[in-house]
């Protein structure tokens, strides 16, 4: 990226370039999540959709949202996965039957979808440009969950306690 | 481009490099090193006997206990740090709140641990 | 490249067969974990095939004879001076003290008995060469824990040992310096000063050893109240040495036995522990190193005047009978059943080596540990390949 | 792949690497028999420190490890395991024989379960006499390795010959100028007759 | 950094950068496998250490990178070939992103997010994913049980490092190190600035917790459990052979040497030196020369952290699998949430 | 585990390493830096047999009795000349062959105690690896280099008795 | 953190020998608990003691002894009488080979059968040793097993078994423990052989060339010296050390 | 920079965890899917806020990651326990299992 498209004002290019990299990688991964055989390469491919989703909220200039992201899907939560693959005896290669018999079903309903919302969301915001603003500073955030947000965030603390202590106790049973 | 986007810029670049250096030292190395594989260096390493039975245990559960609690404690500091970052800003009401987050989700830890759930076995 | 021989060939594929029947009888639900026969955790060639249930052993079962050298059958066809030469290699670390039972039970045989002299510095060195096999039970039992220096130590002060041993006796290992009737040799000048001062090193190696393991608690927390052995299970599995002194009973063949050695002549203890578990094991060798430096300085102000050798015939015809001797070893009771038909050599001779009973325990006593506790254990039972599988 | 099989390593090059490898040999830790613990002691006792050499007892697992030191006595049932651990050590590997039971049986050459001389098994480097060989003896045998590697032929290494080295050549030579030295010398070294077995 | 933006276009920058970046990923893990894994250790056991290779075996690195070049590179047959290959790079990408964030210096800097320990701490947590594939896709029953030791362990020990770091951003009130740099040389204890005010004073119990954690993440003794040589052979390591375990090797000790960097950030005042010495009061007015001091400056602190680290290393046994467990829930995440809430409590008080 | 480890023990161990530590830097490590230099073994060290050619009369006793069946002999008879003047030539046993194999030996020292004529020596010679296993089998000339290096044997200690 | 004994005081232990009286008791003990299991007993004075018991009651003199108190278990293991038909390997071919003797004669307290298995019980307390003594007959060629006696037995056992192919009734499994799995034959029966000694020569073999004869030298005193005449090397060897009392090197 | 692209970025997301939901059978599969749809949708909800220039959009994308968390947890949760005591983990021969 050179200076040139640097300098250029009004829609910035090297953005978009970078969004179309990135979405092009993540689509592929994410195909390659619904299709691989065998279930930790499925779990990788996720984590590539992860990180090109991380990296999206940082064009969308979501930084801490981005970071949080990163620290808690590919930090924690695919962890957590790769546990619960393991513990489940995940051979090395290829996996029989991870796919269930009616699996074509899948295809002509996700295309659909898939039109359907690709429908919707052009007629609805045609062509509006994105405003180029800095990332938002993280007060801001914790301005809305400390304030506005606060009965949703209080619950979802809830919510994680309960998704604990179930959790545990059901993996525990024994 | 902004500022903010330039250093996450770098930060694609530092991973580049990593990727690339770890690639061009292992090509160099593919040049040089030899590559006599047979059956023996084939099977996995165990002690020079032949490996013993396949799988493992489902007890390992235990692991995915502690990854559970991590989870939940990531995301408990996803929500401490923008405050801890600006903490007077809250005062006595954030410190209070924040107290009232932090014990929530430590009943859960506390609850697993008094059902020795946090044994090892 | 050469190639397996034909022989080595079909053993191979046998044993592997052996192994694979042994995994269909342990391949249920937990999952089988290989130690050995190459694995930094068993000092040697020592197999065991453990089945877990996550950390947990549920079944353990060890499989010796990597180091099998047929040492029972070697000496039918030795005479008396190849068979001392030839069992030095039974406990490779403390290797004098495998010539002196045989030595005696020769002697017994014969009848005669060898000059004070003789016994005094053969009870000197025999505790040498317990302080050099337990000074790298101490070290190695750092390396087991995760602790690498302590090995470095104890290399460095058994070095000292060594020296003394070789000076004496001329082999760093093995010396094969027991006579019937005596000894090969006589001390060399100087040698008694530098043993004192040696003792003073090892003594320190003792305290370095007790603040740097001993007495920290990470240690004592993965030892104390590990691979608890009681009395009765020990001496049913026929345990010695310290590995039943530390199950509170007080037995020592040194002092219980009355024997051509000079223990007498000292002033020493025998220590024992209550609790019988990995710690009191190494605790009491740690104390048992300790008493030796102590009885190798009262003896060396012992040594009397005299011949170190009675007069024996040149070629040594032992008369016919069987004889049964059995000493305190660094490792625990070690005896010679020899059997005599009154020629050149031995008509069988029964080798009754300590570490064999010791590990015979460990089904036992690996039952429900973690895996890190197998290596805690194993290495508190403290065997010697070559002394397991003679 | 490799350059060096096809013998397109440039020789100031080849010189760097052989170096490079003799000065870090990586040795994992097996021991047998007493050897053993002479092996442990010219690792571990400060006062050979074979680190200087560049010999690192570091690895725990063949895996990493460029030479193994076959210190003690082989016996049948170990034999196996031998070849295979050297089997899974990657390329290129060196093997030192240490202490007569691994040369050819030692004290054991008539028992029925000792296999006489680990070079039945695996190639060896250099052989160590001694029963057990002093740390100094060991350490001048890694000496000797070191100088071996370093004016060692690549290709022919990497090709897997077995004599990889000019000395190994004259050796060879030399030997097979004189085989009445060599045949008296060791007529138990068949490998038909290993330990005991029935007599039919 | 925004004077270097002025000064020479982005694409210089970025080069300079990335060779930065490198020198700062691969110096300190050069010099503490010589300094300390070779040198200190073998001292410790009264012993020299390489001395064969070179002066005082100062060689001994060079020859170590060229003998593992022309190692076989070996897969297990059973293994899961690509992933299997790709593991180490994973962990040694997490190693390269950790070290962005690090500052050395008033323009001397990579990057200047706002949320910088924060990101630090995010991209810490991916090398646990490199481990546990490399582990699972060894195939082989030594590096799987490693594999999930490691990670557990990993795991367990990054939240009381995520929590010990939570006491510094209060106190600073910034997730940005920079700021985090600043407000430690001029801050001041109870009206005392003479010594500015690091953190390791204030916050002594979130040091040690970070330092334990360290040590942890590290997987060094007591904590090295995973790659515990007498159980197993090298945990998730075994199956390695050749370049790919150099670089686990590698990634190891750089990771140690950025985890120190970054505890000297945190807890000891960073590359910079109490400001009014100079008489600087922000960080604009720092004298330029800081750009060069700060580098050495931090590069001393890391030696100093990495010392203590292999010390204990080389000092103490290793705890027991449930004993690490036990250690981190139990006594260390308690303690560092208490040290959190009571360093909230002072600082929204006073 | 008690929760928390207490300092002391801790604390003693880092103590003691770093000891060491400083140890070593102030007084050097008591390492003997092989190739460079060498520490001489005791004088009864058992490295390497040496043969005192002349003294040997191809008894034999030293090959029967050798456990590993490691002495080659063989020999001829032949005239020597007389003892004192005027005497009748006599009739000895000369050398042909007398090969120790180095690779089989097991250092036993039995072939040097039954030697009856003083032909055998111990040296402390350890320096004989080789990379061909058939240079271990060291012939008579070679034995004979050896014994340039076997000391004088060491006086006794305080009452040791002369038989 | 449980105390650390100190040791029982050393001096309070008798040190003096349990003498024969006290064996003799043992025997009586035995006699009366297992009546006719006892075949013969053997005592040298001051040492040591040995019983042989009846085959059928081997068990059984096991179950009594640990009741006498013989709690510490040391050994089990075979005795085969046979003198070896192989011999050292050491003869001289030149030498016409001596008639092996094939008679079995048993040791102390005697026996009738080739195999007999013995063990050795302590009692800790008394400090004092037995070793017990029972014949194998050929058929079956088994004894009654210790293992569920005393646990330390099944190892023991097992390499009995796998030496000279003694059977145990009633022990868990008699697995091999030493031998490759492909090994065939009993190592310690007298009649397996040493392969490598069968097979290598005797370097002892006198191997010295006579000299072409002369006239002159026939009857010389000093020709026997040294000189390898046939007369077996241990003999020579005796008059060598007469002849020449060994010097300087201070090793006798 | 087009607010498009990322409302159908999310879109596409969408659809292939949908099918991966209907098309896959092994329970951790079908996990994997629900966070495709997961991440789908903050994806937009940050697009969302950065048009409008308010943070709510990430704030809630911040609850959806710690909902997406607590989700997995119990999900793998269950699917362990099924494992355990049925030795599979797909979905239709558990549904069988049922009667
Ligand atoms: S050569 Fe000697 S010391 Fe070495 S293993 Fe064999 S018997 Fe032991
Ligand atoms: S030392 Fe022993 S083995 Fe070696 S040649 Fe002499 S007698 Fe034979
Ligand atoms: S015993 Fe002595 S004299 Fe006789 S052959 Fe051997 S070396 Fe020569």
């Amino acid at each position: 990226m050179s200076a040139v498209i640097l300098a250029a004002d009004g829609v910035n290019v090297s953005q978009n370039v970078g969004f179309g990299i990135i979405a092009a990688i993540m689509i592929f991964a994410a195909l390659n999540v619904v299709t691989t055989k065998n279930v930790v390469h499925a779990a990788l491919w996720l984590v590539v959709v992860l990180s090109g989703v991380a990296a999206q909220y940082i064009l969308a200039a979501a930084e801490f949202v981005a970071i949080s992201q990163v620290l808690v899907y590919i930090g924690a939560v695919m962890v957590l996965f790769l546990f619960g693959i393991m513990l489940t005896r995940a051979q090395i290669g290829k996996e029989a039957g991870l796919n269930n018999t009616g699996w074509v079903l899948g295809i002509p309903v996700g295309l659909v979808l898939f039109g359907l919302l690709a429908w919707v969301i052009l007629d609805a915001f045609g062509d509006d440009l994105l405003p180029d603003r800095g990332p938002a500073p993280t007060v801001m955030l914790s301005d809305q969950f400390l304030g506005i947000y606060l009965i949703p965030f209080l619950a979802i603390s809830f919510v994680l306690l309960a998704a604990a202590i179930g959790a545990i106790v059901l993996a525990r049973k024994d | 481009m902004s500022v903010f986007l330039r250093d996450y810029l770098t930060v694609v670049w530092f991973g580049l490099a990593a990727l690339a250096v770890g690639g061009l030292l292992l090509g160099l190395a593919a040049l040089v090193r030899p590559s006599r594989p047979n059956y023996d260096k084939g099977i996995a390493y165990e002690s020079g006997v032949d490996p013993v039975g396949i799988g493992w245990s489902q007890s390992q559960i235990r692991y995915y206990v502690f990854a559970l609690l991590f989870v939940i404690f990531d995301v408990e500091a996803v929500f401490l740090f923008p405050w801890a970052a600006n903490i007077e800003r809250y005062g006595t009401f954030g410190l209070v709140t924040m107290l009232i987050f932090i014990v929530l989700l430590l009943d859960g830890l506390v609850y697993a641990w008094k059902r020795g759930l946090l044994r090892w076995v | 490249m050469t190639n397996l021989s034909d022989r080595q060939q079909l053993s191979y594929i046998a044993s592997q067969a052996a192994d694979a029947r042994l995994n269909v009888e342990l391949e249920t639900e937990g999952m089988t974990l290989n130690i050995g026969p190459q694995h930094p955790a068993t000092h040697g060639t020592l197999r065991i095939i453990c089945r877990l249930d996550g950390e947990q052993v549920v079944w353990a079962e060890p499989s010796c004879g990597y180091m099998h050298r047929g040492y029972e059958k070697l000496t039918e066809v030795r005479t008396f001076p190849q068979v001392t030469t030839l069992v030095n290699r039974i406990d490779w670390l403390g290797s004098f003290a495998n010539e002196v039972p045989f030595i005696l039970a020769a002697e017994k045989l014969m009848e005669i008995e060898a000059p004070p002299r003789a016994q005094v510095i053969r009870t000197i060195l025999f505790e040498l060469s317990r302080i050099a096999n337990v000074t790298l039970f101490l070290g190695d039992l750092g390396v087991q824990m995760g602790a690498i220096t302590p090995v470095f130590l104890a290399f460095r002060d058994r070095e000292y040992v060594l020296n003394l041993i070789e000076g004496a006796t001329g082999g760093r290992f093995h010396p094969n310096f027991d006579r019937i009737g005596g000894l090969k040799d006589d001390l060399p000048k100087g040698w008694i000063d530098e043993t004192r001062q040696t003792m003073v090193k090892l003594r320190k190696f003792c305290d370095i050893i007790d603040d740097l393991l001993f007495g920290n608690e990470i240690f004592q927390s993965r030892m104390r109240g590990i691979g608890i052995i009681p009395a009765d299970i020990a001496k049913d599995y026929g345990l010695t040495g310290a590995n039943l002194r530390a199950s509170g009973v007080d037995y020592d063949l040194r002092r219980d036995q009355d024997i051509a050695l000079s223990y007498d002549m000292a002033d020493w203890k025998v220590w024992t522990h209550p609790d019988g578990d990995s710690w009191a094991r190494c605790w009491v060798r740690l104390q048992e190193t300790r008493e030796a430096c102590k009885i190798v300085e009262q003896l060396l102000d012992q040594i009397p005047a005299g011949p170190i050798m009675t007069k024996v015939p040149r070629i040594i015809k032992v008369p016919a009978g069987e004889a049964w001797v059995s000493t305190e070893n660094p490792l625990g009771e070690m005896g010679y059943y020899v059997v005599s038909k009154g020629d050149l050599g031995p008509f069988r001779v029964k080798i009754r080596s300590a570490s064999f009973n010791n590990i015979s325990i460990v089904p036992w006593a690996l039952k429900g540990v973690y895996v890190p506790d197998i290596i805690t254990i194993l290495a508190s039972l403290y065997f010697i390949l070559g002394d397991i599988d003679r | 792949m490799g350059l060096v099989d096809r013998g397109r390593m440039p020789a100031p090059l080849t010189k760097l690497f052989n170096m490079s490898r003799s000065y870090s040999l990586w040795v994992y830790q097996w021991g047998l028999a007493c050897c053993a613990i002479e092996m442990g002691a010219a690792f571990g006792s400060p006062r050979y420190d074979v680190m200087r050499l560049g010999v690192i007892p570091l690895p725990a697992s063949p895996r990493q490890a460029d030479f193994v030191c076959i210190s003690g006595t082989v016996t049948d049932k170990m034999a196996p395991a031998v070849r295979r651990l050297w089997e899974q050590m990657p390329e290129p590997k060196y093997a030192i024989s240490m202490g007569s039971c691994a040369n050819c049986g030692g004290p054991y050459w008539d028992s029925y379960s000792v296999t006489k001389g680990v070079d039945q098994i695996i190639p060896i480097d250099v052989y160590i006499p001694g029963c057990p060989p002093r740390p100094e003896a060991l350490l001048e045998g890694v000496v000797l390795l070191q100088q071996r590697i370093k004016n060692e032929d690549m290709a022919a290494k990497w090709r897997g010959d077995e004599f990889t080295t000019q000395q190994a050549t004259r050796e060879r030579e030399r030997v097979a100028a004189a085989p009445a030295i060599a045949a008296p010398a060791r007529p138990d070294r068949e490998p038909i007759v290993v330990g005991g077995g029935p007599i039919e | 950094m925004i004077q270097l933006a002025i000064e020479i276009p982005y694409w210089a920058q970025s080069v300079l950068r990335v060779l930065g970046g490198l020198v700062a990923v691969l110096l300190p893990a050069g010099t503490i496998v010589y300094l300390f894994l070779f040198k200190m250790m073998s001292f410790m056991q009264s012993r020299l250490g390489p001395m064969e290779a070179g002066p005082y075996g100062s060689l001994q690195l060079v020859a170590e990178v060229g003998k593992w070049m022309q190692k076989e590179d070996l897969a297990p047959d059973a293994a899961d070939k690509s992933i299997f290959k790709i593991a180490p790079l994973v962990v040694l990408l997490s190693t390269f992103l950790l070290v962005v964030v690090i500052p050395f210096g008033p323009d001397a800097l990579f990057t200047n997010f706002e949320v910088g320990i924060f990101y630090g701490l995010a991209v810490a947590s991916v090398s646990v994913l490199g481990i546990l594939i490399a582990g699972w896709a060894s195939a082989n029953k030594y590096s799987l049980l490693g594999g999930l030791r490691a990670a557990g362990q990993l795991i367990a020990y990054e939240l009381p490092m995520v929590l010990a770091t939570l006491g510094v951003v209060i106190q600073a009130g910034s997730m940005n190190l920079q700021q985090i740099v600043v407000a430690q040389n001029t801050g001041e204890i109870f009206g005392f600035g003479g010594v500015g005010n690091p953190y390791i004073l204030t916050q002594f119990i979130g040091f040690v917790i970070f330092m334990i954690a360290v040590q942890a993440e590290l997987t060094q003794a007591p904590f090295d459990m995973p790659i515990a040589e007498s159980e197993l052979v090298s945990g998730y390591m075994t199956e390695y052979s050749g370049f790919r375990f150099l670089i686990f090797f590698i990634a190891e000790f750089a990771t140690a040497g950025v985890f120190a960097l970054i505890a000297s950030v945190l807890f000891l005042g960073g590359w910079g030196i109490p400001f009014d010495w100079f008489g600087w009061d922000t960080i604009d007015s720092v004298d330029n020369w800081m750009n060069l001091a700060g580098p050495l400056i931090m590069f001393t602190k890391m030696l100093v952290l990495t010392f203590i680290i292999m010390w204990v290393r080389f000092s103490f046994p290793r705890f027991r699998e449930d004993q690490l467990q036990t250690f981190a829930w139990k006594v260390l995440i308690p303690l560092a949430l208490a040290n959190t809430a009571l360093t909230a409590i002072l600082k929204v008080a006073f | 585990m008690p929760e928390k480890p207490k300092v002391p023990g801790l604390f003693k161990g880092l103590g003691v390493t770093f000891g060491i530590l400083k140890d070593t830097v102030v007084n050097g490590a008591n390492t003997v830096q092989y190739p460079h230099e060498k520490e001489a073994p005791p004088i009864r060290s058992r490295g390497v047999i040496a043969l005192h050619e002349d003294n040997c009369t191809a008894c034999m006793l030293c090959a029967r009795s050798c456990p590993d069946w490691c002495i080659y002999i063989e020999g001829h008879k032949q005239l020597a000349p007389a003892r004192r003047a005027g005497g009748k030539p006599r009739q000895v046993n000369h050398l042909d062959r007398f090969d120790i194999d180095y690779a089989l030996c097991m250092y036993c020292g039995i072939c040097v105690e039954v030697c009856p004529f003083d032909a055998l020596f111990w040296s402390p010679e350890y320096e004989y690896s080789e990379p061909k296993i058939a240079d271990l089998l060291h012939d008579k000339e070679k034995l004979g280099e050896w014994m340039e290096t076997v000391p004088e044997a060491p006086e006794l200690e305080a009452g040791a008795q002369k038989k | 953190m449980a105390p650390l004994s100190d040791a029982t005081d050393t001096e309070e232990q008798p040190l003096a020998l349990p003498g024969d009286g006290l064996r003799e008791g043992i025997i009586e003990d035995l006699r009366r608990r297992i009546g006719e299991g006892v075949v013969d007993t053997h005592i040298t004075a001051n040492d040591d003691l040995w019983i042989r018991v009846q085959t059928g009651a081997w068990r059984q003199t096991a179950v009594a002894l640990k009741a006498a108190g013989f709690t510490h278990f040391s050994f089990i293991s075979g005795l085969d009488w046979m003198p070896s038909p192989f011999g050292k390997g050491e003869e001289d071919p030149t030498a016409e080979p001596k008639e092996p003797d094939t008679e079995i004669r048993q040791g102390v307290t005697g026996g009738e059968t080739r195999f007999q298995v013995f063990a050795r019980l302590v009692d800790l307390d008394r400090h004092v040793g037995v070793t017990i003594k029972a014949d194998v007959p050929d058929e079956p060629f088994a004894v009654d097993s210790w293992s569920m006696v005393f646990a330390g037995a099944n190892w023991h056992e097992r390499e009995c078994h796998e030496m000279f192919g003694i059977g145990f009734n009633g022990h868990p499994d008699l697995r091999n423990m030493y031998l490759p799995t492909d090994f065939e034959g009993y190592p310690l029966r007298k009649d397996f052989p040493l392969l490598a000694r069968m097979i290598k020569p005797w370097p002892g073999i006198v191997d010295v060339e006579p000299m072409p004869v002369q006239p002159d030298v026939t009857d010389d005193g000093t020709a026997g010296e040294g000189s390898a005449s046939d007369e077996p090397g241990a003999a020579r060897g005796e008059s060598e050390a007469d002849a020449e009392p060994a010097t300087s090197k201070g090793d006798e | 920079m087009l607010a498009v692209n990322f409302l159908l970025l999310g879109a596409a997301l969408f659809a292939i965890g949908v099918y991966g939901v209907i098309a896959r059978r092994n329970a951790v599969m079908v996990l994997m899917s629900i966070e495709l749809i997961l991440n789908a949708v903050s994806l937009n909800l940050v697009a969302f806020s950065l048009m409008t220039g308010a943070v709510d959009g990430q704030v809630f994308a911040l609850y959806v990651i710690a909902i997406a968390a607590a989700e997995v947890g119990v999900g793998l949760a269950m699917v362990l326990m099924i494992y355990r005591n049925r030795k599979t983990i797909a979905l239709d021969e558990l549904s069988e299992m049922k009667g």
